[in-house]
C-alpha cells in the first residue's frame, strides 16, 4: 500500500522575493476553503538573495509532516532549481516560464514574469503564483480575493487591486491546466476546519507561554528561536509582559532569574550558543532554586554551525549543560498543540518544583505548521506557588519534599535570600559539610514526586511489536506518516515529549519489542545514548539524520523498510 | 529607623581584620537608616567576591547571584517590582571584570539602582590578582611583571555612556561617604558609586595612607550636569575627586515599560493574564 | 599590490544589494593593497554577522570565530605572532553587544590591530532588532515601541578607556574611508574604526541621505591628542565627527610581553622549551 | 589485618596563621630527613579566619592518601578544634595550650602561644609547632635547622635566628614527650628518597604542561584552578610563555584558540562555572577543528556552590558541555605522576586529533601531594602537527583518518581559513547538505585512530573478581589504600585515568566481576552513568560522598565492608 496524502507544493526563489507572503497567502486561503493543509519552510542564513523554499501540503485529511517529493513546484528564479534538484522526481509537475527554468520534464509553461509585468511590476510574481495553486485546486475565488484584499488592506487600493488582479490571472492559468486534463487533482473540501488555527511551533510557544502565565522575556536574538522572543513582544501592547533584548544571553538568564526572584513569571528563548553560555545561569537556577523557563531552539551545531537549519542536536547539553548537579525538567513538544500546552504546563512545572524548564525544539517545529482545530487557554490550570512569607521565614527550610516554600519580596514580612553559594536554610552562605549534604539530598530529591503525575509517552501499535520505532520532539509526525506508508501491523512507535526525567515506563515499553529502531535528527543518536544510561537498553538500529534538513517521511519509510 | 534594625545578629563576618569593607557596611546602615528604607523593603544583589559578601551582613532580601551578574539581575527585580529599593553592591572585578558588558548596557537601560561598586582595585577573594582598575606595574602572583593593562576608569566611561548619576566615595570617610550613597539611592535612575576600599590583605599601594593623599572633594560650585568637566576631572588619576561628578536626569528603565504606563502595581500581584485577551490572541490565527 | 589581489574569485556573496558592506570591502581592499601587504600576512578574525561575512570574499587567512568574540582571538593571534597584520572585522551587535566586555578590556590590553566595526545600527544578519547604537525610538520587530534605551557611543567609551586610536569614518565615501583605515592599519597599537554603514534592508532611519546630512569631517587642525576635546567632539550625535578623533602612544600588549624581550620570531618558530631548563624547575622541588 | 600507615599529623588555625607555611616546611624537613610523607589541606573561601587545617601523613613506606584519623592534632586556636571534633579518637593525642583548648582528653600540654611570645612574637606559634612534630620524630636537628635557614633567606638576620630558635624550643617539647614514652612511634627513614619531589597536583600540572610546550595561558582566576595560572606565570621569567589573565572566562577560550590558530600551544584552566561559560568556545574549538587544553579543577556545585572543597562533580559538563556534536578527550590524572605526564601527553593529543582535550582534576588533586621520586620531562616524546602549507591549502580537506593537516597562517604560501559556521575543504562558510554531511562524518572519524594506542584501565586484583571496585581521578590512592585495609583478596580495583572515550575493555571488565561498586565523590554516580551509557552495564552499588569533604580511607573500607 502506497500512502500518500493529497499533494505537495514547493514554491521557490529567493530570499527577498516573497516566498514567505506567498506561504501565508495560500495556506490562509486553502485552509478557509476548506482544505487541511501543512506548510514548512528552508532558508539560508542571509538576507537577501541565495535559494529558499516553502513546502505546503493540500489535503482532505490532516496532514502535518514534510515530504521530500514535490508534486507541483514553482520556482520563481534559477537558483531555487538547483537546490531543488535531487527533489525532482518524474511525476513532478514543474510551473514556470522557459527564460529562466530551461530544458525540463514536465513542464507547464506560464510566463509568470511577462504576466506581471504585464500588471505594472515583477513583485506581482509570487501573488500569480500562489493564484496558479488556487486555479488548480479549484479554490473558491471570491474567498481568495476577499483574503487577498484583507491581506493587503493596509495598503494603497492601486496595489490591492493589482494584487487581487494577480490572483486571478494566476487562476485562470491554474484553471486552464485543470480543465485541459493537463493535471488533475482530487482533494476534497472540509467545511468543519475553516476556522481551525493556522500559527507555526514559535508562536504557538509564544502563546503557551502566555497561557501559563509569562509576564517576563529576556533574550538576545539568535536563529532559529528568535520568533519566540519577537511573538512575545508583540503581545506588550494588549498583555502585562516586560520584553528586554539583553545585552547577550548571560544577562538574558540572569534578569529571568531576578524576575523569577521578585515575583515574575520569566522565560528566556535561545538556540544552543546562547544556551551554552546560559549554563553558568542554568546551575545558578540549581543551586538557588529558582524556577524558569528556557526554550533552547536546535539548529545544527558545533558552534555557528547552520543558523537556519534544523537538528536535534542539543539534548546532551539540556540533560547535562550548568555544573555541579541539580534537578532539570526537559520537554520537547511534538506537535503544535503540545508547543502550546505543554510550555503553558512548563510555567506550573517550574514554579511548583522551584526547577529549570528547558522547552527542546528547533528550527523544524518553530517554522512549521498545519491546522488544528483550537487551543484552549483555560484547559491547563494555573497554579502560583509563591507564598506569603512571616517574620520567621526561611528560604531553605528543609522539608521532606524538598520543595521549601519559596516567598518573594515585599510579600510578607520576611526576608527573601538566595545565595549561589552553598547556604543553610535561611540561604547564609555555609561551609558545614552536614548543612552541605542536607541541602544537596533536599535539592536532588525534588523531581521524586514528579513521576507520579507525569504524562505517558504517546504510544501507537501492538504492544508486543515486532519493530518498536522510538522517537522524541519534532520527528513525530513524520514517524506517523512513514509507519502509516510502510503499512506494516508489527511496527509500533512510541514518542516522547517529556524526555526527562525519563518516564519510569521506558525500560518495560522497549523490552516488549523485538526490535527498537530509534529515530533522531542528530549524528550521535543522543536519546537512544541518554535511555541506554538510564534503562541499560541499547536501540538495536538508528536512523539518523544530520544534514541540517528535517526528516521526509520518505527517509524514514526508506530505512524502516530495511529495518524491519 | 535606627542602624541597629539593619542588625543580622551573631554571623561570622568573612572579612580580614582592617578591611575597608567594615566602613562600607556601616556606610550602608546609616545612608538606609537615615532615608528611613524598612529591611524587608530593600534588595542587595550582589555577585562573588569579598565585597559580595556584604548582604549576608545585614539585614535585608538578598540575592547573592554569580560572579559578574548582579546587575542583569537587580535590573528585572526592579523592572518586576519598582517598588522595591534594589541594590547592586559587589566587587570591582564583578563589576568591571567579569561582569562589564553588563555595566555598559545596565548604565544603557537606566534602571533606579544603586550600583555600589567596592573598589579595592584588587581581586580579594581569589587572592590577590589584578582587578581592571589595579594601579600599572602592580606585581601579583598572576601580574609577575606587573600590571600592564591601562587601568580600566569607571567613572570617564560611565560618563562616556551617559550615565544618569556618576560619583565616586571613600570607604575611610564615612560621614561623606554617606552623603553621596544616601543621594545615590536617592536619585531616580541608575546610580554609579565606585567606593575607593582599602584591601589590606592584597593591596600595598592603595592603602588607607594612599587615599588620604591621592584624594579630593569636589568643590560645592562643581557642574554636575556639565558632562566634559565631568569627563575632564575623572581622567586625572594623580589626584582622585570624590563626591558626585556627574548627573543627568531621563526616565528609567521600568518607567519606560508598558507594564507600568497605567498602574504601579508589581507584576507578582497582578495574577494571569485575562483569558478572553488570549482566546482573542488565539482566534487572530484562525486566518 | 593591486586591489585585485585580494580577489578571491568566483564566490556568492551574501550581502543585500545596495548594502554599505560592498563599499567596506572596497575600502579594506584598497587600504591593503595601498600597503602592500601580502594577503597571506593578513589575519582577518570576525564575528558572526553580515560583516563578519567579510574575510570570506577576500583573499587572506580568516579565523571567522563565535558571535562577539572576535577582539580576544585576535589580541591573541597578534601575540603569538606578532609579524602577522592581525584586522578584528565585526558588525556593531558583535563588538558592542555580545562583545561589549572584549570591547573594553581589548582597548586596556592595546595589542597592535585594526578593529574595525561595520556600524550599521542595526542587527542586520538576525533580521532587524536594534543593536546598541541604534538610535532612540527606533521600532523593530523586538523594539515595539522603540529603542528606550541610550545608544551605546563606541567613541567616547573608547576615548574614555584611553584608546590608542579612536577613529569613525563613512562607508559612503570611499576615498576618505581609506586614508583612515590606513592609519589606522599603520598605528602601533589598537586602533578603532567605527565605520559607519546603511543597511538597506533594515534601517530605514540611518540612510545613504541620512550619513550625508549627519556627519561632517574633522578639520585638519583637529588636535588628536586633546581627550577632552576628543570628547566633546564625540559626544555630539546630531552631526556625527569624521576622521581620526583621538590618538595616544603607548606600548603594545605584545611589545611587552616578556618572550619579545630578547627576540621577535613568532612562538611556533621557537620548538620545545629547553629540556634543561624544565629539569631545573622540576629539581626544585627536591625541597 | 588492621593496615594503617605511619601516623596522621593535623596542624589546624585561622586563615592567615601560617598553616600553610608550616605544611611546607614540616613536610620537607621530614622528607629531606627519608620520611615519606603526604599532605593535603582544607580550607575556608576567606582570606583571614576561620577554620583551616592540613594533614600530613609520615611513613617508613609510600603515604598517598586522605584519612580521617588524626593521631596528633595541633590546633592553634580555638575554632579549629570544633571543626576538627567529629575526627577526634579516642587515639586522638592534642598538643597545644589548655588556654585556647579547654578540657581535652589525651592532652600534650604545650603552652605554645606563650613559648612564641617568650620569642618575642605569637607569630612563631606555628615554627614551634613544626619543632615539636620533628621532636616526636626524632629528625635530625641540623637538617631542620638548616632548612629553616633556607627556607627564609630573604628575611632579616634576626628573623631567620628566632626561627631556628623556635624550632628548637618545639622539638625539646617533641623529644621530651618521646623521651618520656608519652609517645612512641616507630617510623624508620628511607635515606634514598631525600631527593624525592614534592609538588601538589596543581604544580604538577603546569610542570607538564610546559614540558608539553604550553606557550600561552589565558585564564581569568577561580579557585581551586588558579593554582595553575599563577604556576605558569611565574615561569615566564624562564620560560617562553606568554600568560594573560583575561577579563572573564569566554575571553580566555578564544584566545587560547586565537593562540592554537597562530601557532602557539595553550590552556586555559578554570572550575565548573568558569568552564560553563567556555562551553560555547569548547565547541568552536569542536567545529574549527582546535586543538586547545582546558584544565576544569572541579568543586563542589551547583552555581558557586563551595569554592575552596573538592567534588568530582563536572564530569558531565565535561562529557557533554557546549552545543551539537564534537569529538573531545578527557582525562582525569589518578596521581601527581600523572598529573605531569598525561598533562605533557595531552598536548600532543589536543595537536595530533585537533580537538579540545580536557583535564579533569580538583581541588584535592590540585592541593594534594606526596614525595616521588622524579619526573621526567622527557620521557612523552613532543609531537608537532602542524604543516608548512603550498599555495593551494586547503584547512579542512576531506581524509579518512579525518584528520586534515594544520597549517598556520605565516607558515608557507597557503591561507589558513577557519570557520565556525559549517565549511567546505577551504573554510568557506556552507550551506550543502552533502558538505555538511562530509564535514560532520569528518570530524566526529577523527578519534577512531585513538583507540589503538590507548592506555589501559589501571588494573590491580584478581581478574574474576568478587567484587570489583570502579574508580576514576582523584580516588585512586584512597581506595588502594582502603582495599589494602580491608584485606579481601577477593577485591579488585580497576581505575580509569582516561574517561572519555571509554576504554572499549570496559564492558568485558566489568562483566568479569560478580559485583561492582563505584566509588565516586558526587551525588548521581556521573561516571556510572557514563558507563552504562557506553556499556549498558549498571553498577550493583555506589560509593558516593558529596560534602565537599575528600574521601578519606576510612570511608571507603568502611563502606566496602558493608559492600561485600
Ligand atoms: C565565573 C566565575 N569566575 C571566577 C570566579 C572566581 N572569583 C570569585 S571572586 C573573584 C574576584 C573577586 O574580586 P572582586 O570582585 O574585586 O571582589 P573582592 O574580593 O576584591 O571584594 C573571582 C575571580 C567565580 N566565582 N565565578
Ligand atoms: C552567542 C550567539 N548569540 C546570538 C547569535 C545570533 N546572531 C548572529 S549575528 C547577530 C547580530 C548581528 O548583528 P551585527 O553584529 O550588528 O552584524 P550585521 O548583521 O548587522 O552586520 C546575532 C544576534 C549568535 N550567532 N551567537
Ligand atoms: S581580602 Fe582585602 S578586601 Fe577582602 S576582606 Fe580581606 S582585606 Fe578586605
Ligand atoms: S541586512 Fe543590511 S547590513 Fe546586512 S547585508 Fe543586508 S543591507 Fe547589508
Ligand atoms: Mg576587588
Ligand atoms: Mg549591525
Amino acid at each position: 500500500m502506497f500512502y500518500i496524502i493529497g499533494i505537495s507544493i514547493v514554491l521557490a526563489g529567493q530570499a527577498g522575493q516573497g516566498i514567505q507572503t506567498v506561504e501565508r497567502l495560500l495556506t490562509r486561503i486553502l485552509k478557509l476553503d476548506g482544505f487541511h493543509v501543512f506548510a514548512t519552510k528552508e532558508y539560508m542564513s542571509r538576507v537577501r538573495g541565495g535559494a529558499n523554499s516553502t513546502e505546503i501540503r493540500v489535503s482532505s485529511e490532516p496532514v502535518r509532516a514534510y515530504v521530500d517529493a514535490i508534486d507541483i513546484l514553482i520556482p520563481i528564479d534559477k537558483e531555487a532549481m538547483k537546490r531543488l534538484e535531487p527533489r525532482i522526481g518524474t511525476g513532478t509537475l514543474i510551473v514556470g516560464d522557459t527564460s529562466y527554468l530551461g530544458d525540463v520534464n514536465n513542464l507547464l509553461e506560464v510566463p509568470i514574469t511577462e504576466l506581471a509585468k504585464d500588471l505594472g511590476n515583477k513583485i506581482y510574481s509570487n501573488i500569480i503564483a500562489v493564484g496558479i495553486c488556487c486555479g488548480m485546486l479549484d479554490v473558491d475565488m471570491n474567498l481568495a480575493k476577499d483574503y487577498v484584499r484583507t491581506f493587503f488592506k493596509e495598503k494603497d487600493d492601486d496595489i490591492i487591486s493589482k494584487n487581487v488582479e494577480a490572483i486571478e490571472v494566476g487562476f485562470k492559468r491554474g484553471k486552464d491546466a485543470r480543465d485541459t486534463n493537463l493535471i488533475s487533482l482530487d482533494i476534497s473540501k472540509d467545511d468543519s476546519i475553516k476556522d481551525d488555527l493556522l500559527l507555526h511551533g514559535g508562536e504557538a510557544i509564544s502563546l503557551g507561554a502566555v497561557a501559563g502565565g509569562c509576564n517576563f522575556i529576556s533574550s538576545y536574538p539568535m536563529s532559529p528561536s528568535t520568533a519566540v522572543l519577537v511573538s512575545l513582544a508583540q503581545k506588550t501592547e494588549e498583555l502585562d509582559i516586560i520584553s528586554e533584548q539583553a545585552e547577550d544571553e548571560i544577562s538574558a538568564i540572569n534578569m529571568a532569574l531576578g524576575a523569577w526572584y521578585a515575583g515574575a513569571r520569566a522565560m528566556i528563548t535561545t538556540s544552543g550558543g546562547g544556551f551554552a553560555l546560559m549554563t553558568e545561569g542554568l546551575s545558578l537556577a540549581g543551586m538557588i532554586e529558582s524556577p524558569v523557563v528556557m526554550h533552547l531552539a536546535q539548529r545544527p551545531g558545533p558552534a555557528t554551525g547552520l543558523p537556519t537549519r534544523t537538528e536535534q542536536g542539543d539534548l546532551a547539553l539540556a540533560l547535562h549543560g550548568g555544573h555541579g548537579e541539580f534537578p532539570r525538567i526537559i520537554i520537547a513538544p511534538a506537535t503544535i498543540e503540545e508547543c502550546f500546552y505543554l510550555t503553558n504546563e512548563s510555567f506550573n512545572l517550574a514554579d511548583e518544583y522551584q526547577v529549570p524548564v528547558i522547552i527542546l525544539t528547533d528550527q523544524y517545529t518553530i517554522d512549521s505548521y498545519y491546522n488544528i482545530s483550537s487551543l484552549d487557554p483555560t484547559k491547563v490550570e494555573n497554579t502560583r506557588h509563591f507564598i506569603k512569607t512571616g517574620e520567621e521565614y526561611h528560604r531553605y527550610t528543609i522539608t521532606e519534599s524538598g520543595i521549601s516554600p519559596r516567598g518573594i519580596p515585599g510579600y510578607g514580612k520576611g526576608l527573601v535570600c538566595v545565595d549561589s553559594d552553598e547556604h543553610d536554610q535561611q540561604g547564609h552562605i555555609t561551609e558545614n559539610f552536614t548543612v552541605r549534604k542536607q541541602q544537596m539530598d533536599k535539592r536532588l530529591r525534588k523531581l521524586d514526586g514528579f513521576f507520579k503525575n507525569m504524562q505517558e509517552p504517546a504510544y501507537h501499535g501492538s504492544e508486543s511489536p515486532g519493530t518498536l520505532v522510538v522517537g522524541w520532539g519534532s520527528t513525530y509526525h513524520a514517524i506517523r506518516e512513514a509507519i502509516n506508508r510502510v503499512g506494516d501491523e508489527s511496527i509500533a512507535h512510541v514518542h516522547y515529549s517529556i524526555l526527562h526525567p525519563l518516564h519510569p515506563s521506558t525500560g518495560d515499553i522497549l523490552n516488549k519489542a523485538k526490535k527498537v529502531v530509534i529515530v533522531e535528527s542528530n549524528a550521535t543518536s543522543q536519546f537512544g545514548r541518554y535511555i541506554r544510561a538510564e534503562t541499560g537498553i541499547k536501540t538495536d538500529a538508528t536512523i539518523l539524520k544530520y544534514t541540517g534538513e528535517p526528516f521526509s517521511v520518505e527517509d524514514i519509510v526508506k530505512r524502516l523498510k530495511e529495518e524491519i | 529607623m535606627d542602624v541597629k534594625d539593619y542588625d543580622i545578629g551573631d554571623i561570622d563576618m568573612a572579612w580580614c581584620p582592617g578591611c575597608g569593607n567594615f566602613s562600607i557596611i556601616k556606610i550602608i546602615k546609616r545612608s538606609l537608616a537615615e532615608l528611613e528604607i524598612t529591611p524587608s523593603d530593600v534588595v542587595f544583589v550582589s555577585g562573588i567576591g569579598q565585597a559580595a559578601k556584604l548582604p549576608h551582613y545585614l539585614k535585608c532580601n538578598f540575592f547573592n547571584g554569580l560572579h559578574g551578574r548582579s546587575v542583569p539581575v537587580a535590573t528585572a527585580i526592579k523592572a518586576t517590582n519598582p517598588r522595591l529599593t534594589v541594590i547592586a553592591d559587589s566587587g570591582d572585578g564583578c563589576n568591571y571584570g567579569e561582569g562589564g558588558n553588563h555595566f555598559i548596557h545596565g548604565i544603557r537601560r537606566n534602571p533606579d539602582l544603586l550600583h555600589l561598586v567596592h573598589d579595592n582595585m584588587i581581586y580579594g577573594l581569589t587572592k590577590g590578582q589584578a582587578s581592571p582598575t589595579s594601579m600599572k606595574g602592580m606585581v601579583t602572583p598572576v601580574q609577575v611583571d606587573g600590571v600592564i593593562l591601562e587601568p580600566f576608569n569607571p567613572l570617564t566611561t560611565a560618563i562616556a555612556l551617559n550615565a544618569s548619576f556618576v560619583a565616586r566615595a571613600y570607604c575611610g570617610d564615612q560621614d561623606k561617604a554617606v552623603d553621596i550613597v544616601k543621594e545615590a539611592i536617592q536619585h531616580e535612575g541608575y546610580a554609579l558609586v565606585d567606593m575607593l576600599q582599602p584591601c589590606p590583605s592584597f593591596n600595598e599601594i592603595n592603602t588607607y595612607k594612599w587615599y588620604k593623599e591621592n584624594t579630593y572633594y569636589l568643590e560645592d560650585d562643581h557642574d554636575r550636569t556639565d558632562r566634559s568637566k565631568a569627563f575632564e576631572v575623572a581622567t586625572d588619576l594623580d589626584r582622585l575627586a570624590l563626591g558626585v561628578l556627574y548627573t543627568r536626569e531621563k526616565p528609567t528603565f521600568e518607567g519606560q515599560q508598558q507594564v507600568y504606563s497605567k498602574e504601579q502595581t508589581p507584576l507578582w500581584k497582578r495574577g494571569q493574564h485575562d483569558p478572553d485577551t488570549l482566546r482573542e490572541l488565539i482566534k487572530k490565527h484562525r486566518d
